[in-house]
């Protein structure tokens, strides 16, 4: 049973390592600050959540799970509120969200701004 | 070299993977021109360095590196490029041509000395099999912390960390001297106008309330590193930085106006000088008792020591000591780290655009 | 030395603890100057710090006078384990001068800063006087090669402040102090990475102890690599040409009490370090120490010496044409100390306590005389005899000093290093030390004639006489550069007993 | 282990702190000079903490040998090894340097602050940050006094 568990652990560790890996290249690939910060806090709540889980499991029950636990729900707290802060300061700042073929789809106004002031 | 250094390979490789990532960190650092990304890379940058040292089983160095590296350097640096400019000048090759031969210089040095240094992991090295391994064995019955880096940065070096203690202190009255107390953003105020780099948001609700919870943690966390430190890494001087961190936060979301009149600058610069007379403060305390200075062994007066409850198994004179010194750094620490940040956030942008600083009388040469 | 062996200091109780307290002293009397409610009160504390310093000082003194070395152990821990003061005849004469500058430059402090600093932040510039004072007393006492970096850094991370606060007089002093804050802060970490090296090749960082060890690793090259690596960083904070770049900027515009109280002390407590170093902590009979004393510093040392001279005698601004003739003056020290004989050593020790005395007392009368009127150039200071005569006749004490006319210290001091470099056939020494006082006649006597001969510039303000505050501690420096060149039994007792204890602590 | 191996962290100092050296050197603009003189303290840390590294070590926080995490340390390592360099049964690293490293970081935190505080105030008193262009400022500055100075003369 404990050994079934720590071979759980180790997948869900690697699987949260491949999300935070997918997570990097999204903030490298993807084309402005909206689309990335999307991709980076899939790093932070995603991988970490299944890292953690993964730790977790590995180490079993004793005070550094408990640790963990705390852990993760800091990591919950902060990293989607910093999300918020990163793309309201670059939103304040005057940058548009890039809308790609939507745009044109919808033949709306070339007007970005007015389209990008979903909120 | 097999056997015991065989041990070494996940690790080793753990390690070169990191010091190269440090090394093409340093180069990004170098080539690039704008400073917002330099100064992001240098947290980056810190950030590697901290996961490397925690590698290296410097865990104490490991959190310093974090909390100090990645979080004050990096809120420093932006400060200072908010009220300078975010673009270098390009480079000439000329220019980097005496640069570049001292550099030779010294790395041809550091080429000649690195062959006859000890090889990596080396057990027997003079370095590791002296001084350093006698603070391992004497530190249970000298000193009785279980955290021997506590131990050796408390007590044994305890000397060493009042002048760290000092130059965090002089840093906190240079940066005082130049920039002020960010009395002048607190005169803008009154005159009707804010500085623009504080970003006071009336409206950002999720930010507020995010603020409101963690500040309380943030401020208990900083208390259980700082009292934490004899048993496991932490200290005054981390808990310090976290300290600050929680009025830096405050100042971020709530403006700096409502922390200056939370945490008023005269406040933080008393404190940091407290700090530094309590940890010498103590040091003499030890001397009128008949000991030697920072010798907590005298730390109490003849025979009090001797009542304190189970006195022939706990040294309470070096577990106290150690406690009212790291109380001392923790108060310098964390009052210069507020001082520093109004000193950068409280220079407004109107300051900058005035050429000439505010004890200028004439600036012709 | 006897001189201080039979001085009544402090009592015993006291006198135990004196080489802690001479750097604690300080150090909490900065803390405390932050604290003062206005700059009255943190001028009395900067003075009384700086005093009891000097007392204890003299403590010191009298104990290493009457034992030969006086080792304090922080915490009650031995050796290796702890961080121990040991304090020779070096260390006892380097306190004794760093402490008694600090006494004359805070009594200065009283009225200089007047001009220069806002009221509400001449507290901290107070404090970080005191700090700058308590950093480099630790140097020259500790015993422990890390703690020497800590006291280093102590002295030098508010002192990059202090020079940048002459902005409020001219502008050229925040690059200036920038410039030095790069440089200083490149010194001290190539010197803790020297510092590493031994480190690496001994296992401890108490200097006896690796003195000991190092005896037998000559041909360790991380210990070779490591002896160039904390020459050259301390010789950045020491102005060794061509290290000194920053020293000019530094000296020329920064407020007048740090101009004062830096070129007297803080490039010395940088020389004393190397001294330390090298002849101390290093195998003095190691082949490449003396290789390294032979051809890489006297030769540079000769070289600053003319170089700087020359410099001296085209600047235009009078700080600036001191502060070049300090760094000539650095180079006299150097060439002293490479000689490596006891004889080299008293008489560059000897120079280097005499153009403490003079520099202090120079950098004090142009700053007393820069008082009342905002005088840079030289042909500011024209007239300046006329309107101020008693600061001018300090300063023209101290610069016949600095030129070296018999009958002062400066004079003197040049004389024994003539003689040491007879004593080791550096012919080439003689003949540098010759032509430099050529030229040192030609920068003062430029200096001289502008003070005295011509009159003031029309319509420009009168140089005023300094007030009595300050002409006090300038006397007290100017006589001190007269009687020590007349009766140098102190100072000369002290560079012998120094260089004996160097050179013959193995 | 070959030489290279073995040495392979200094190899990473000296490249650290070439280029921390070069940064500082080479640019004129002053904030990016802090920059690299952070990266040049740092890879002293580097140095130091490499030595103190022993193989198959743990942190230096004292843990019971006959303990869980005890016993997991060093069933891995030969017992003889353990024997020799260890401390009551378990090898720690050396806790030296860290303390070392640990007054280094300051300091370099302490100087990086204070250069900023100067590098704004520079930028106040010239409105540049570019070392170049202060000193042309200033050559400017003497050169405009000077003219002043002779125009008053011709008066």
């Amino acid at each position: 049973m404990v050994e079934a568990l720590y071979w759980i652990g180790c997948g869900l560790t690697l699987l949260g390592a491949l999300l935070t890996v997918v997570g990097a290249a999204g903030v490298l690939r993807f084309p402005d600050v909206y689309t990335r910060i999307h991709a980076a806090s899939i790093t932070d709540t995603g991988g970490a959540t299944l890292l953690l889980l993964g730790l977790g499991l590995m180490s079993g029950l004793q005070f550094a799970t408990l640790k963990l636990v705390i852990v993760w729900a800091f990591i919950m707290l902060t990293s989607p509120a910093a999300a918020h802060a990163l793309a309201n300061a670059a939103y304040a700042s005057g940058l548009t969200p890039w809308i790609g073929e939507f745009r044109i789809i919808k033949g709306a106004t070339p007007d970005a701004k007015k389209t990008g002031n979903a909120s | 070299m097999s056997g015991p250094l065989a041990m070494l390979d996940v690790g080793a490789i753990i390690n070169g993977v990191l010091l190269v990532m440090l090394v093409v960190l340093m180069c990004a650092i170098a080539r690039v021109r704008n400073l917002l990304t330099a100064i992001l890379l240098m947290g980056v940058y810190s950030l590697v360095m901290a996961v490397w040292l925690t590698v290296m089983d410097a865990a104490d160095v490991a959190f310093t590196e974090a909390v100090v590296g990645a979080g004050v350097s990096t809120v420093v640096l932006l400060g200072a490029i908010l009220l300078t400019r975010s673009e270098t000048a390009a480079i000439s090759w000329k220019a980097m041509i005496a640069p570049g031969l001292a550099v030779l210089v010294v790395g041809g040095l550091l080429v000649f000395a690195a062959q006859d240094l000890p090889d990596f992991g080396d057990p027997a090295s003079p370095a590791n099999a002296y001084v350093g391994k006698l603070y391992l064995e004497m530190t249970g019955g000298d000193i009785g912390a279980a955290n021997v880096v506590t131990a050796v940065l408390g007590s044994y070096r305890g000397f060493d960390t009042l002048g760290e203690t000092t130059v965090i202190f002089a840093a906190g009255l240079g940066v005082a001297l130049m920039l002020g107390f960010g009395e002048r953003a607190m005169s803008d105020r009154e005159r009707g106008r804010m500085p623009v780099n504080v970003s006071a948001g009336e409206d950002h609700v999720v930010l507020r309330v995010m603020a409101k919870l963690l500040i309380p943690l943030i401020v208990l966390y900083a208390f259980y590193v700082q009292f934490h430190g004899d048993l496991g890494p932490g200290g005054g001087f981390q808990a310090g930085v976290i300290m600050a961190v929680a009025v830096i936060l405050h100042a971020l979301v709530f403006g700096l106006d409502a922390t200056m009149h939370a945490v008023r600058p005269g406040v933080a610069r008393a404190i940091a000088a407290l700090g530094v007379l309590v940890y010498a403060g103590v040091g003499i305390a030890n001397i009128v008792h008949g000991g030697t200075f920072l010798n907590y062994d005298y730390l109490f007066p003849p025979g009090v020591e001797a009542r304190l409850p189970d006195a022939a198994h706990h040294n309470w004179g070096q577990h106290f000591g150690i406690m009212a010194i790291e109380a001392g750094v923790l108060l310098t620490v964390a009052a210069t780290m507020i001082t520093v940040f109004y000193g950068f956030a409280g220079r407004s942008a109107e300051a900058v655009a005035v050429v000439g600083g505010d004890d200028t009388h004439g600036q012709n040469p | 030395m006897s001189f201080f062996a039979d001085l009544y200091a402090a009592p015993p109780a006291l006198l135990a603890h004196a080489a802690v307290l001479l750097v604690i002293g300080p150090l909490m009397a900065a803390a405390a100057a932050a604290l003062a409610p206005n700059a009255r009160w943190a001028w009395m504390i900067a003075v009384g710090g700086s005093v009891f310093a000097f007392w204890m000082a003299l403590g010191v003194a009298g104990e290493v006078a009457r034992q030969g070395v006086v080792t304090y152990a922080m915490g009650g821990f031995a050796p290796p384990r702890g961080i121990t003061f040991r304090i020779d005849a070096l260390g006892a004469m380097f306190a004794l001068l760093i402490s008694a500058i600090a006494v004359a430059a805070s009594l200065f402090s009283g009225h200089s800063l007047d001009g220069e600093i806002r009221p509400g932040k001449r507290s901290l510039f107070q404090a970080g006087f005191l700090l700058c004072q308590a950093g480099l007393l630790g140097m020259s006492a500790t015993g422990d090669a890390f703690n020497a970096f800590v006291f280093l850094e102590v002295s030098s991370i508010g002192t990059y402040a202090l020079i940048a606060a002459g902005s409020g007089r001219d502008r050229r002093a925040l690059p200036a102090a920038f410039n030095y804050l790069i440089m200083g802060t490149v010194g001290a970490t190539l010197f803790v990475t020297g510092v590493g090296f031994l480190y690496a090749a001994t296992g401890t960082l108490n200097m006896a102890d690796m003195a000991q060890r190092l005896a037998t690793l000559d041909d360790n090259r991380a210990v070779q690599a490591g002896f160039a690596f904390i020459v050259v960083g301390l010789g950045i904070k020491a102005a060794m040409f061509p290290l000194h770049g920053w020293l000019p900027g530094a000296y020329a515009h920064a407020p007048s009490l740090m101009a004062v109280f830096l070129s007297a002390t803080a490039t010395k407590a940088a020389i004393y370090l190397i001294v330390r170093f090298a002849y101390t902590v290093f195998d003095p009979g190691a082949a490449f120490v003396a290789h390294f004393m032979d051809w890489i510093v006297a030769p540079l040392a000769g070289t600053a010496i003319i170089v700087c001279s020359l410099q001296a005698m085209f600047q235009t601004e009078l700080r600036r044409m001191l502060a070049y003739s300090s760094v000539a003056q650095v180079g006299y020290i150097l060439l002293g100390v490479a000689m490596g004989t006891a004889a080299g050593l008293t008489g560059g020790l000897l120079h280097l306590f005499n153009h403490a005395l003079m520099k202090a007392a120079l950098f004090m009368a142009v700053g007393a005389m820069a008082l009342s009127v905002k005088a840079v150039k030289l042909t500011d200071f024209s007239g300046a005899a006329r309107s101020a005569p008693w600061t001018m006749a300090a300063f023209g004490v101290a610069s016949f000093s600095l030129m070296g006319v018999p009958l002062t210290a400066g004079f003197l001091s040049k004389w024994r290093l003539v003689e040491a470099a007879i004593g080791v056939e550096w012919w080439w020494a003689v003949a540098v030390i010759a032509v430099s006082s050529l030229l040192a006649l030609v920068y003062v006597g430029r200096m001289l004639e502008v003070m005295v001969f011509r009159s003031a510039v029309a319509g420009g303000d009168a140089i005023k006489e300094a007030p009595i505050g300050v002409l006090i501690p300038l006397w007290m420096l100017a006589m001190a550069s007269v009687w020590f060149g007349v009766d140098a039994s102190i100072p000369e007792g002290l560079a012998r007993a120094s260089a004996a204890a160097v050179l013959g602590v193995r | 282990m070959s030489f290279v191996t073995s040495h392979f962290n200094y190899v990473v100092v000296i490249v650290l702190m070439m280029g921390g050296l070069f940064i500082t050197f080479s640019t004129g603009n002053l904030i990016k000079r802090m920059i690299g003189l952070a990266i040049f303290q740092t890879s002293v840390g580097v140095l130091y903490i490499s030595l103190g590294k022993v193989a198959g070590g743990t942190a230096a926080i004292t843990i019971e040998a006959t303990s869980e995490a005890g016993r997991a340390l060093s069933s891995k390592l030969d017992p003889g090894y353990v024997a020799q360099y260890g401390v009551d049964g378990v090898v720690y690293s050396n806790p030296l340097p860290h303390v070392l490293i640990l007054t280094a970081i300051v300091v370099g935190v302490s100087t990086l602050a204070v250069g900023l505080a100067i590098a704004v105030r520079v930028r106040e008193a010239y409105g540049t940050v570019e070392a170049g262009e202060i000193a042309a400022a200033d050559q400017a500055a003497i050169a405009q006094a000077d003219r002043r100075k002779s125009g008053g003369r011709g008066r």
